[in-house]
């Protein structure tokens, strides 16, 4: 069962292998790779339900002299949502990319992306975590630069500078905890960590690092173009997951490794720069003339609220409303991830039947593509935070949280910005409803269709009525 | 005795070195500039390379030395004519 | 703490210093990757100070392990940012 | 006496380093920038064998200044002098001349010197910390005290392949995205011109004498500074030679799309091969039996050298190779 750890890296690496040696039979081996390594992470969350904390020590070596592997329960529900979005994104790439050498070159990046996701996700180590960033860096940017056409090629290079840039900070904070602590292992370290120049200097070096590629605002200036302009699956997944990922270490390191070491006040401001991003993220959106650029920004935004988070729960005594308002970053962050991916895939259809994606001119969308518009719908209910969805839960529970924190000025950018998400989604909706003259037949739902209605569905009504088992899981903890 | 054989040949060494470095920043065109590092450097280095070996006393030790020596010859003596072919021909127009 | 730590610890954190200031501000795409590379050497040179353990002493092998793989790694991404700019070179030709 | 006085070497060694630093990140041509940069890695690679790092000495001198400073020697070759592209590439011409001014504005680079002011301060201020109070040596003893039963008794071997071969698995992997990214983003590319007489004769001794140095030091890696990666570079430094002069064949099968993969999978494809087959042994992931952990080792790393070899002169390539000859 323990072996579940290693299959969850394993599989897509050999997948990928697989893949790039026999190109012919890509897709059939990307999709069981897939389907395996779905059924692993739902059995991770399975086992870690049941059996807690899971430690896996590769190579037999102790954590320390070797590299130990280790979920919990926020690893496993954000390994099983990645599960989910790749899976889905997978069978939708298959049917998105038509050419044959464009999808033998995709599918191998592909995996190796999901290999990095997951080792990220399990990694215990600090030193392993850099090279998990640098292998999900590098595939994310070779993946966003397939599209071929000048503009992703320029994303892409901004997108891996700054992504250089980012991982370099983070090994450099790494340095300065081998050179204090003499570990690299999160565990140990978490024992031995003391407030001090060495833990104060590494933390706020990995943080910038690590915020670099989260895109928090004013370090957002490259995730607009590059989410934008990446082939629909990429965007998707890159939106949905491979930011959350970094914002996933930077959880660990605030609340879980650092909490002891943590200074209030710094906090308070990555709750400030999360309102920023909240406010200029949605406004940005509802200016947005393309779709794709709309849901980027919106990213922009959504990352925010998950930062408006961390100064409270500074605040909040260890206890049962700080548990609750851990509940509501978690099923946000998860609810983002199932609704945008599910947004960017939707996009990419209407890309590619009608040949572009300017918000104007969508007119006649929900009388040709009906499944993709409500798709749409659906995932703009979650971007809003409109009940029943899971993002409606972690709303409740991030107000909940600043009114018993007393902390006002939070609740009144929630506000604003639940406003502006409705304004940017009514937008589009009231154009893709708009009429056209001649109608056209609607088309019958395809396979390309089903994996953005699934996704959204789960985002609005999955995540919202099935929220409490979130609660449970997250109690099991490193 | 082997120590003050040492320091002489070092001294030689570096001397021919210096003179390279000069005659790389103060001479007119590439052509005499290229002359000047490479016969300097490479008899620098095996003065040098003879002094230490000389001060180690290894047999061994000082056949890997010859080697190197051997590698860095060869090699400078071909990089050297490229530059100057690539220059001539950057020249003639070819 | 010996004096080789004092010399090359500082001269590692001046160049990942000096490193950032030319990626942020530089304006050739190349020097910028240059730049990316000095200051990983920065950081490299700090973790093999904390590595050494004197003259006579064996030195502490894990950083040295480190900076392998971080070389590696860098040179890879290297090589992805320069085709990348040879792609987009190419194409600025071709208009 | 010559040697135990090292300090005047240290601080003359660390000047020249700064002041390289200094010379490649302000040259104002980026040809010259990159020929500092060059000579900024080899005084680097001086700096490891003095703090005694010869394996990181090794890989410096043969990745980090050599087939980093070709990679970016080509890349400036593409262009005439100083035309090189600039953060120019940008669609929006006002977009690119907002940016260009933003950058060259005074009050931003005080700010962004100031910035990195800050950062030097805050390494030097935690790095003096940590150095001066008690060293951490558990990790290093723990090595020690393991490493009879890696299978190998070079240490930093045992770090890489045994200890923490999970990251080297990871690396190999971070390799292979980078080779398949080049790919997907360039057509094939097309050799040089054919080598005169005397390059010629130089590729002739150099490359089998690389491949030698290759094996050898593939070989006393187990025992001594060396292992896959400086093996790899070596061999990739030989394949690079050979595509300068202009030769068809590179040492790669150029012609074949399917023998290429291989050879670029073969590294991480057996790492991970004998990872799962100790869990199909009952053995935890990567944890080799004690009396075949040096053979495994030798093996990982044979397979390893070639992928990283083969990886590092497609990088160099830029591309899937082509052959003049052909068109």
């Amino acid at each position: 069962m323990i072996d579940i750890l290693i299959w969850l890296v394993a599989l897509p690496l050999a997948g990928a292998l697989a893949a790039l040696l026999l190109p012919r039979y890509a897709t059939a081996i990307v999709i069981s790779t897939a389907i395996a390594t779905s059924i692993s992470a739902a059995a991770l969350l399975y086992a870690v339900a049941t059996h807690g904390v899971m430690l896996y020590e590769i190579g037999g070596w102790p954590a320390g002299l070797g590299i130990a592997l280790r979920a919990d329960g926020l690893a496993a529900l954000l390994l099983t949502m990645s599960a989910l979005v790749l899976l889905a994104s997978s069978i939708y790439a298959g049917a998105y990319f038509r050419e044959n050498l464009l999808r033998s070159r995709f599918w191998p990046l592909w995996l190796l992306l999901w290999t990095a996701l997951n080792a990220l996700l399990l990694s215990g180590d600090l030193f392993n975590l850099y090279v998990t960033l640098e292998l999900l860096g590098l595939s994310a940017v070779a993946l966003a630069s397939l599209a071929g056409k000048t503009a992703a090629m320029q994303a892409a290079l901004r997108y891996l500078l700054v992504g250089l840039l980012g991982s370099m900070l983070f090994l450099a904070g790494v340095t300065l905890i081998y050179a204090g602590y003499g570990t690299l292992d999160m565990a140990t370290l978490s024992r031995v960590v003391a407030a001090g120049p060495i833990a104060w200097s590494a933390l706020a070096l990995m943080t910038v690092g690590l915020l670099l590629k989260t895109a928090l605002f004013p370090l957002h200036f490259w995730l607009p173009p590059a989410h934008a302009s990446a082939p629909a699956p990429v965007s998707a997944v890159l939106s949905a997951l491979v930011v959350k990922a970094t914002f996933y270490l930077v959880m660990r390191l605030w609340l879980d490794i650092f909490s002891e070491v943590v200074i209030p006040q710094v906090a308070s401001l990555l709750g400030i720069l999360g309102a920023a991003a909240v406010l200029w993220g949605s406004w940005q959106a509802l200016r947005a003339e393309r779709l794709k650029l709309l849901a980027a920004y919106s990213t922009v935004a959504q990352l925010g609220y998950l930062f408006l988070f961390f100064p409270l729960l500074q605040a909040l005594p260890a206890g049962a409303a700080r548990d609750a308002a851990m509940g509501g970053l978690v099923i946000l962050a998860l609810s983002h991830g199932l609704a945008k991916s599910g947004l960017f895939l939707a996009i990419g259809i209407i890309q590619q039947r009608s040949g572009h994606d300017t918000i104007r001119d969508l007119d006649g969308t929900a009388q040709r593509l009906p499944a993709t518009t409500f798709a749409i719908a659906l995932s703009g209910t979650a971007l809003i935070g409109l009940p029943p969805s899971g993002a409606f839960l972690g709303k409740w529970h991030l107000l909940s949280a600043a009114f018993s924190a007393g902390q006002w000025l939070w609740i009144i950018v929630i506000m604003i910005g639940t406003l502006l998400a409705a304004a940017y989604t009514f937008r589009v909706l009231g154009h893709a409803f708009g009429q056209q003259p001649y109608p056209r037949h609607p088309v019958t739902i395809a396979i390309e269709e089903w994996p953005a209605l699934i996704l959204t569905a789960f985002a609005t009504i999955g995540l919202g009525l099935a929220g409490a088992p979130v609660w449970q899981l997250l109690k099991v903890s490193l | 005795m082997i120590d003050v054989i040492t320091l002489i040949l070092m001294t030689t060494g570096l001397i021919f070195f210096l003179c390279g470095s000069i005659g790389l920043l103060r001479l007119p065109d590439l052509y005499s500039r290229l002359h000047a590092l490479t016969k300097a450097d490479n008899l620098g280095l095996g003065l040098l390379l003879t002094g230490i070996a000389l001060y180690q006393q290894d047999l061994l030790f000082a056949l890997k030395l010859v080697l190197i020596w051997l590698a860095v010859l060869a090699a400078s003596s071909a990089s050297a004519y490229l530059i100057a072919q690539y220059a001539r021909r950057q020249e003639t127009g070819r | 703490m010996l004096t080789a730590h004092w010399l090359y610890g500082l001269s590692g954190c001046l160049i990942m210093a000096l490193g950032l200031r030319a990626v942020l501000l530089n304006d050739s795409l190349l020097q910028r990757i240059i730049a990316l590379n000095v200051m990983g050497t920065g950081v490299f040179m700090i973790l093999i100070t904390i590595a050494y353990r004197g003259p006579d002493a064996t030195p502490d092998p894990i950083p040295h392990a480190l900076v392998l793989t971080g070389i590696v790694v860098a040179v890879s991404a290297t090589a992805l940012a320069l085709t990348l700019i040879r792609r987009l070179t190419e194409e600025q030709d071709s208009d | 006496m010559i040697i135990t006085n090292m300090l005047f070497i240290d601080i003359l060694l660390v000047m020249s380093i700064l002041s390289l630093a200094w010379a490649t990140l302000t040259a104002t041509d980026v040809r010259r920038s990159v020929i500092f940069f060059i000579a900024f890695g080899l005084l680097v690679t001086l700096a490891w064998a003095r703090l005694q790092a010869p394996d990181v000495a090794l890989a410096e001198a043969a990745i980090g200044a050599g087939l980093s400073g070709a990679l970016l020697l080509t890349a400036v070759q593409l262009r005439p002098r100083g035309t090189l592209p600039s953060e120019a590439l940008d669609n929006e011409k006002q977009n690119r001349s907002n940016r260009a001014d933003l950058r060259s504005s005074a009050a931003i680079r005080w700010a962004v010197t100031l910035l990195c002011i800050v950062l030097a301060y805050i390494l030097i201020w935690a790095l003096l910390q940590a150095l001066s109070s008690q060293t951490n040596d558990n990790l290093a003893q723990s090595v020690n005290a393991n490493l009879a039963n890696s299978g190998v008794s070079n240490p930093v071997t045992a770090v890489l392949l045994n200890f923490r071969a999970y990251d080297t698995l990871l690396e190999l992997a971070v390799l292979l995205t980078a080779v398949l990214g080049i790919f997907a983003l360039s057509e094939e590319r097309a050799g040089y011109a054919p080598a005169g007489a005397v390059f010629n004769g130089l590729v002739s001794w150099l490359v089998p004498a690389l491949i030698l140095m290759a094996g050898y030091l593939l070989w006393v890696g187990a025992h001594a500074p060396g292992g896959a990666f400086q093996a790899g570079a070596i061999l990739a430094a030989a394949g690079v030679i050979l595509r300068l002069a202009g030769k068809p064949d590179i040492g790669l099968p150029v012609s074949s799309t399917s023998y290429l993969n291989i050879i670029l999978v073969i590294g991480s494809g057996l790492f991970l091969l004998v990872g799962l087959t100790m869990l199909a042994l009952g053995r935890p992931f990567l944890g080799y039996p004690e009396a075949m952990a040096g053979k495994l080792i030798l093996f990982i790393e044979t397979a390893a050298m070639i992928s990283i070899a083969a990886t590092l002169i497609l990088a160099f390539i830029g591309g899937r190779p082509h052959n003049r000859e052909d068109g």
